[in-house]
């Protein structure tokens, strides 16, 4: 297939938008941590960005999209630091270099994702590390197994935009990083308000536009089934926040961080779906993903868990729901597949085995890494430097 | 002179200026705080479940007045301020030994 | 026509520029507002997207553009909740999926656009109503006539972007309902001074960036037309914020709350017209509509009528100078229709009547559904919860 | 060649990406000053952008794209307020207009950045003198020599998005005012502190993320070379913010704002490159461009110079040493022009000329007309406004 | 009365309050201050290079008491205000002459 | 002892404060505060009109000092702190009762 410049237009337009959605995560969680600590935060999302673009080109590529290793690796020569990539090489309408520049930034997204788990209270330095081996043993086998050729994508698991591959992965991580380092000190005795609430509304609006590059984007096209996807995670993105925000009414008032919950909410759930259900799914999808959010971090809040703010709730769990979803409103006029509301249980179980592993992986080897830096450099700060906070301490900057 | 120190519901500060001013006391310094006292705080919503706050916004009026307007301030004070409902706040009153201008050498004491 | 993968691309991005634009409304709003109010008044923004997403697919989209019916409204059994959309329909070059998702966020934008009138005193349960009576028996009407086959349409009027369709409605239905509703507890006695202006700033210059979106993604296409659009988006944006720059000047100081509302509203002059008109035309329409809308504000308030952040002056009034203007300046060499300017009288009256009727319905039509939501459920919260504040009362929340 | 409505799409964006890139400078440069004169300083960005676009329209594109007038500038009638510009007409497959718009963009940018060396103090009606001065009699030349047939062209010297155009011009324009203007007042004696480093950091996700449309949109199409722009300003911004952050840490601490200063200095560095090097090029271009700024920033605050928001370090010498690495890394099977690297000695002397000159005429020409502005109108507001603040003695308003 | 004026360390302040409650003294006051004293100020990080801030944030509590209580409240913030190092702050006890609430007629001297 | 506390412009705390330290006075706290005074307030600029607002930044500092200092130092704040324009500001004078070191358990009156 020859150079589509349309498609190619849209796919450069949504690599900046994903791209932009890497230092949005920062801001978004920026204005739910106390005062000391919103540099820190926004860094560990901005640092987040640099590391994995490096990454990216040096190593990740190769493990994840090089040839396949026994279905759980991916492995080429020429694809390290990208040197023996063609520089006009085209697959599907789209240059290659444009599909490595894409795929660069949702393993960026999930590394910025992933760190809140650990705000806070994370050393600079060990948090860089982690990064770096998070990106090379975690994320890359799950985007080899979904995209890359591995088991999952031979055994027809359905992952559109990343439900698994950016959500699952990121949202378990943080939840296994979070009892790896322990809670910040004073959690659950004093008061940790959220210092500002527009700044995280602000990123939680451009997390919400950047995803439309997210998901529309990956159709690499700019068709009609782009059309599709916008679509359907404009209707999930919708439905999950008056979802969310009517549970929070019930138990108190609609409160704004709720709504922008539910939004981020519907849309985790319609990531790995949004090629392949109808707008009725979509809306579906939005809200029983909102749900299932809200009762996980009621459920994260109640026991007690410092996993601070809340990736395991909304992507991990949302991108649990959402695999699973896609499997149940799967449509095949859209997409070939049927989920199991046209009966389709084999696709179903397909996609519940898919997400069960990712999980199971994502958490443990997570839990490896974390525990091994944690025990050789340390991941945190001293009692001293998280007390005074980490912009002051880590950075030596004020707010 | 007495320092009249003033803790009051945010939403009142503009009716208490404005009725200071027109009592003739138009010095005053304004200070954003937070306050804890009999009213308990505030239930604030988080993402899922909700938090108690103790402290509250509260704003707090420093004003310098010779000792014969004191009970004068305090009323009107308590006339603009007052909703009946706790957390209304309270007023101190501080001895000031002298007071002076930066703009000029005035300098008066008592 | 086959699809134009360079015309989907540049409609999919302009999609999500325009969902930009409304959260940017918010923020806009929110820097304006007092401390106590502000994520009350994003929230409204935020809010109207969800709202609008939903209706549009439930049921605005067959309204605004199902068959038409005697000239005043759209129906299509087909259209609600687009379940019998085609998911590879093609018209124009460009999905139509893509042509809903694009008309939705027009939707939302007006809608966010209107709470211009209502902030800092709405009741949340009662703006919900509001809203999806308002877009269904406001906005889609208003959109059926001018884009949809209406009588507008059939009569020749012009409205590239919206103008007349997004910015009359929204700027008259916040005046009717500011009418409605009162003014805030205090207006006119203390002083509301903004809170946040860089704030604000931010929010305008992200209206300024999505508004390119709106225009010229309005060309639904990427070509000569939607570059001409975009060229004349820009002189109008430009001419409108130097000349409100210098009215304030005069009358004081060149101050940044003038400057960037008088970019708007010569972006609001210009939608009607972005397609019709060169750039001439895009250099004094920014200029005029500024100088209505600067005059439209200065009696806004000096009437001390509270409609808050003059969403009638700069969005209802500068439609109704932009719609107008449409029919000055339009170039037969660009659009195939004059304006007065070359002697098209006849357009230019057809200008006049579809905005003074624009005007009528909005307002009226608007009132309506606001005395009656006061009525019944009541519009407003108690003034202990407005004292106290929106963000407190109503979100239990605090920026 | 006909027109590309992939190509056009992907320039409409990338124009509207680098007009967002605009007041992203004023939010970038606002949290770096001192409360007081917050609103003063983001105006300053804001009015370029507007200055800009009203002086490209009427005389700025003549200038720079006229036919050119012995090498040293540009000169059409027909372009004198665009009025000769057909509204079709198509070039390289992107509507004529269109490279209007886009190039427009580039000229406020310039302005933009440039206000780095007056903030604080400069007087608005100065300003706006200033600028358009400056626009017609500094950008508007250097844009000729390099893209508009000018001597520069001519000679082969290559700067893809404008490395000298945009960065050392804007960079050493600074300098040259902040040496007419003369310091802030209490400039070494007190600290200045950065009043909100999150607002910077918010201003400086945005100049990352436009910088995809500058630099890949350069390209003036979607095909593989955007793709390639876009990858190695990915690296290099990547790179290049590690670099600083690397750098203050070893003297201190990681912090925030040099990361972003560096990922700023990778991307100036990368600008004149782009669409000439691979991907190793990128990355090494971004570590030596971050060493490069960060010495000279070093040096600027050691020599007690007040060039207030380091314009000059950042991107006056970033841009030198990227127009001069483009000659040394540029790789001949991307661009058909190898550099150094190559043995290309030619080239690199080529890139070296080029860019002495550059500067010597921004830095010259600009230092005149500051000159004469001070000396007639006078540049500077009185010390009272300064001790008072931009934000209220120049425009009434406060933050 | 006395109104106790503690200047304290910010990451100390839930701590304090906490200990406040428990010993019955609910009512307090909080304002986030600068304040400059034998700390010496810390060195942040500009761009490239440093800078040396001599203020630094701190919180102020003013805490109206009975003069009985004084004694034991200065002992409580101590306790728990205290890490030993330069910065933790200063108390000061001014006296106070009338307290009056402004809810009730309440007024208290003395 | 004494606490000075003084209400000075803005623009002129950097000043004062280098003035202070220069005397041998390092300690201070330092807050930001909104004041209404003679000054008489600013005319604000909305996006069309004006607008006419009362209270002007200011900022406060609070210095305790021995009696024997307060003096001098009034002196050295008028000093720096001076425009001659209206909205200079004000200095009063607080008696101090006792202070109290929270790092030690050091404790003097008077
Ligand atoms: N003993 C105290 N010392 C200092 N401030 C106090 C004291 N008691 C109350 N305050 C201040 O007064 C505010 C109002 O007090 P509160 O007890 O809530 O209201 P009310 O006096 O109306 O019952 C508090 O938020 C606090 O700022
Ligand atoms: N003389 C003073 N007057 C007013 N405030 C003071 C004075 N001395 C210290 N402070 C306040 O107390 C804070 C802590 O003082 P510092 O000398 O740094 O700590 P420490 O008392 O533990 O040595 C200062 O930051 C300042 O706010
Ligand atoms: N009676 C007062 N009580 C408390 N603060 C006052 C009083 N009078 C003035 N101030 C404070 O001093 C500031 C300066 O006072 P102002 O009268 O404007 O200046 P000046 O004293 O130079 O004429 C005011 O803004 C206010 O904060």
């Amino acid at each position: 297939m020859d150079l589509d410049t349309g498609a190619t237009a849209w796919v450069l337009i949504s690599a900046a938008l994903v791209l932009m959605m890497v230092p949005a995560v920062g801001l978004f969680y920026g204005g739910m941590v106390r005062k000391k600590n919103v540099i820190s935060t926004m860094m560990l999302s901005f640092v987040a960005l640099a590391l994995g673009i490096v990454q990216w080109i040096i190593i990740g590529y190769s493990l994840a999209f090089g040839a396949d290793v026994a279905g759980v690796i991916g492995w080429s020569l020429d694809y390290i630091g990208l040197s023996g990539v063609p520089i006009d090489g085209v697959t599907g309408g789209i240059p290659d270099i444009l599909f490595i520049c894409f795929q660069m930034m949702f393993a960026c997204l999930a590394l910025a994702i992933l760190t809140s788990g650990i705000v806070g209270r994370v050393k600079m330095s060990s948090y860089i590390v982690l990064g770096l081996l998070w990106l090379t043993l975690v994320y890359a086998p799950l985007a080899h197994w979904a995209w890359g050729g591995g088991w999952a994508y031979s055994l027809g698991a359905l992952d559109f935009a990343g439900g698994t591959v950016v959500h699952i992965s990121s949202g378990f991580a943080a939840l296994a990083l979070a009892i790896v380092i322990g809670k910040r000190v004073g959690y659950g005795k004093q008061m940790f308000r959220p210092h500002n609430i527009p700044m995280t509304l602000i990123g939680g609006m451009f997390l919400v536009v950047g995803w439309f590059g997210f998901n529309a984007g990956s159709a690499l096209a700019a068709n009609q089934l782009a059309a599709s996807a916008f679509l359907v995670t404009a209707a999930s993105a919708a439905t999950g926040a008056l979802t969310w925000m009517a549970l929070s009414w019930k138990s108190g008032k609609p409160n704004s961080l709720g709504f922008i919950s539910g939004a981020i909410a519907g849309l985790v759930g319609i990531t790995p779906a949004a090629g392949y259900v109808n707008v009725g799914g979509g809306l579906l999808i939005g809200i029983i993903t909102a749900a299932v959010c809200y009762a996980a971090l009621s459920w994260r809040i109640k026991a007690g868990l410092d996993e601070s703010l809340d990736a395991w709730a909304v992507h991990g769990m949302g991108g649990f729901a959402g695999a699973i979803l896609t499997g149940v409103f799967a449509v095949s006029a859209i997409c070939g597949v049927g989920g199991l509301l046209e009966g389709n249980v084999m696709q179903f179980g397909i996609q519940i085995l898919d997400a069960v592993i990712a999980v199971v992986y994502a958490f443990g080897m997570t839990f490896v890494i974390g525990w091994i830096i944690n025990k050789t450099m340390g991941l945190r700060v001293t009692e001293d430097e998280e007390y005074i906070g980490m912009d002051l301490a880590q950075h030596g900057e004020q707010a | 002179m007495k320092m009249i120190t003033a803790i009051i519901r945010p939403e009142k500060v503009d009716e208490v200026l404005n009725a200071l001013e027109q009592n003739n006391i138009p010095g005053v310094t304004i200070t954003e705080v937070l306050g804890r006292g009999e009213q308990g705080g505030v239930c604030l919503q988080y993402r899922a479940g909700k938090m108690q706050v103790k402290t509250l916004p509260k704003t707090k009026l420093e004003i310098v007045v010779p000792d014969k307007d004191v009970e004068m301030l305090i009323k009107v004070i308590r006339e603009h301020a007052r909703t009946g409902k706790k957390g209304d706040g309270r007023i101190f009153v501080l001895p000031v030994e002298a007071a002076a201008w930066v703009r000029t050498d005035e300098y008066i004491t008592g």
